[in-house]
């Protein structure tokens, strides 16, 4: 019987390498995995390269991640936010790497990663800094940029709901860039709010298919990002 | 210059001036900070739709207190509502909306719009700065209307209408409309067309505070 | 107020011109829009590129607007099925034109054209016929083929529950293409079985955004392709 | 030749030997025809997935009589039921689990394999054939593991494990193993290995009805 619940938490991210990219759905808080990234906080692993919209708030999640030096890049469309300390020290004192890419080109390559296409041409960036050194090509007389699929080792998303087959469904815009995300990882590890029977999901309305989805673990009442801050928290304590 | 006096349209007025232009069943993208003022001043009888890139179609008003939903916020990260119809999706399908062309208009700020349209509104290249530019290269190649909203001028007087954008870029020739605290301009073929100046501007003050030429 | 309902299936592709090219959802019957394709040929518009998976059966549907001499083209990955006479006929006698493309490529360059991507490299049909004369490269040592986003003048689906801002809902596997052709075509135009008030359709289970949808007509008691072809109809009759 | 009467494995048994090397927890794709039979005989205990690529994860067997619904099929266009815990999804998604390595394995028939294996499998070529392809392309560019269910000789007593396909090519090197009613073969880098050869089948006999050499 195919049953993807584990038992912990510790146990969803225990294999998480040094070295691996990991990707990492929300924006902002909303849909951030905070559960599974202090696990991986724990666990330790170095020289990441993480892909995730921002790079977090104050000194929890993906923040606290990067502040306890563990990652070596980031993918990301804006490492800059209210609260967010972290990673702008790092990256003045040269400490972390950054790839800037456009929002829309970030959630079009995770896509194409997960979708088995290795490239593609958009037109967002050309004739910007972000382009420089990329291929361009022209297209009924508009120039395109190339840019290509990313794909990771893991992926850690934040779902509502989840059932042993791994189909998930989000809340609201804490969906954002998890769906494609699940798709893009060799190993997807979720944490979801409300584990449930096989079949209570309609059909019509899974989100993510339990194809993309490796590992699920319940996490009832996930911390909120933006409390822990406003609280002063800081991961590890 | 005297920069602490505001001169022409408050910002509500700026605000006020985009919302009569935008058309009955537009798709809107609103970009952090002023443009988001313009939804609160679109005429009744207008019905606009609201996108927020991060995933929500039908964003609503901000939130009753006490109602927020840290789940359900804007692409500002501030708490928003969804109207009845609205829907929610993920980042790829956001930016199908976006860069497919099925937006009508995105209405963005600016550090500064040159006068073939070039806008640059997401670094100002200085060393130390952390750059970061979300959505907005994505919204400019592909949003069918792209107008900014910003002040005419820097706080320190410098140009923000200019020849040529000195910091980069977010699109080449994407702007089609500025609205500022001194006038609308239309960005067109042959130059910066002005189309209406705020109350007690002339169009000689108007062209001393902008670095091209403008045409009346 | 945004009410994107028209008062009849006639008058919602009265303006599909000569030379339009028309994608037209379905997999085989399941999500057909027959009424919409019945209307189209009722106003004879001819010279058409038809996008669509397949080329019908019997002699209703998209078969009979190919019987009907109004398609001057056909791109399809499958163009034969039990009971298909018509395309195959016009075929041989070299009458229609025929682009054949692999059911995924065809998926995705329709999401492409829909996502304002113009161009997009997939390792299928590389080192088949269908692969010639195409752009070849190679990405991490494997080769893969550059394939165009397509667009359309219209599109025509059906849907199981649509709402005045032109959300959508699907039926089971009758969803198929329908999503993506709606994103592809500068007018989408949609029959529904059902006409919802707005909100009805619970937001996280829109299938398709309403941005993407331009007229829907309700058709409560849409006909059945097999059901016809059994009975034997014709259209028009 | 006496091509009327059958030699080695029937249908049932071709379709209850690939069913056993199915691995718990797989997610499969079945081609239309032959495979389709697979289904029916994966050993109880054993929870395997199915994918059709027209939109469902989670197919289940045949409806009962009467209960048939016409938007509720299969890539082969015939009425089939859901699994408690299935999916409905658009073309472009279902592609990218197939495009994109998340099945486990397809299951296709052919009309001729290789000992590269090269597959043949939707177009005999001839002039006046109506070339369709349907997603065969996709599924062995992109399926983690290809397997190939077909008797081993044409009815008119042809090879269909040939040294070089006739036929236009379904994908280049993509066949891992092929089952057929004389034998189990597998693809490997040395050539065709026998894994399996049906009761009273010598490998002479095979090797005379193979058109490449076989290693035992």
């Amino acid at each position: 019987m195919i049953n993807k619940l584990v038992g912990s938490d510790a146990e969803a991210v225990s294999d998480i390498f040094d070295g691996a990219t990991v990707m990492i759905g929300g924006f902002g808080e909303a849909g951030s995995p905070i559960e599974l990234i202090h696990r991986l906080i724990d666990l330790g692993s170095k020289n990441l390269t993480v892909v995730s919209n921002n790079t977090g708030s104050g000194n929890v999640g993906i923040a606290a991640l990067i502040a306890n030096r563990q990652v070596r890049k980031m993918i990301c469309s804006f490492p800059r936010s209210t609260n967010s300390v972290v990673f702008p020290e790092l990256y003045r004192a040269g400490e972390i790497e950054l790839e800037l890419v456009p929002q829309g080109t970030l959630a079009e390559r995770i896509r194409a990663g997960g979708a088995g296409i290795p490239a593609f041409y958009t037109p967002s960036s050309v004739n910007t800094p972000l382009a420089e050194g990329k291929e361009q090509r022209e297209f009924n007389g508009q120039t395109y940029v190339l840019e290509y699929g990313i794909k990771a080792d893991f992926s850690l998303v934040k779902c509502q709901s989840a059932d042993r087959y791994g189909n998930l469904t989000y809340n609201k815009t804490a969906r954002n860039f998890s769906p494609i995300m699940c798709t893009a990882a060799d190993i997807t590890i979720v944490q979801a709010k409300y584990m449930v029977e096989a079949g209570e999901i309609d059909p019509e309305t899974v989100v993510t298919p339990g194809i993309f989805v490796n590992r699920v673990v319940e996490i009832t009442d996930p911390a909120h990002e933006s409390i822990l801050v406003a609280s002063g928290e800081r991961y590890p304590r | 210059m005297n920069t602490t006096e505001r001169v022409g349209w408050s910002r509500i007025e700026m605000a006020q001036k985009a919302a009569l232009d935008i058309p009955d069943g537009s798709y809107v993208n609103l970009g952090i900070g002023m443009p988001e003022l313009i939804a609160d001043h679109v005429p009744p009888g207008i019905e606009v739709i609201y996108h927020t890139e991060n995933g929500l179609l039908g964003m609503g008003p901000v939130p009753e207190p006490g109602q927020e939903d840290v789940e359900l916020i804007n692409a500002g990260k501030k708490y928003v509502t969804a109207i009845k119809g609205a829907c929610f999706f993920h980042h790829a399908d956001s930016f199908t909306m976006i860069r497919g062309g099925h937006l009508d208009i995105s209405i963005l700020g600016a550090l500064q719009v040159c006068e073939k349209g070039d806008l640059a509104n997401w670094s100002t290249g200085k060393p130390g700065a952390i750059p970061a530019v979300g959505g907005a290269m994505d919204l400019v190649a592909g949003v069918k209307n792209v107008w900014v909203i910003t002040d005419h001028n820097t706080k320190d007087g410098q140009f923000k209408l200019v020849n040529n954008c000195s910091f980069p870029l977010t699109g080449k020739g994407v702007v089609d409309r500025v609205y500022t605290n001194l006038a609308i301009i239309e960005i067109t073929e042959e130059g910066l067309k002005v189309r209406e100046m705020a109350p007690g501007i002339t169009f000689e003050y108007l062209q001393e505070k902008t670095e091209p030429k403008l045409i009346q």
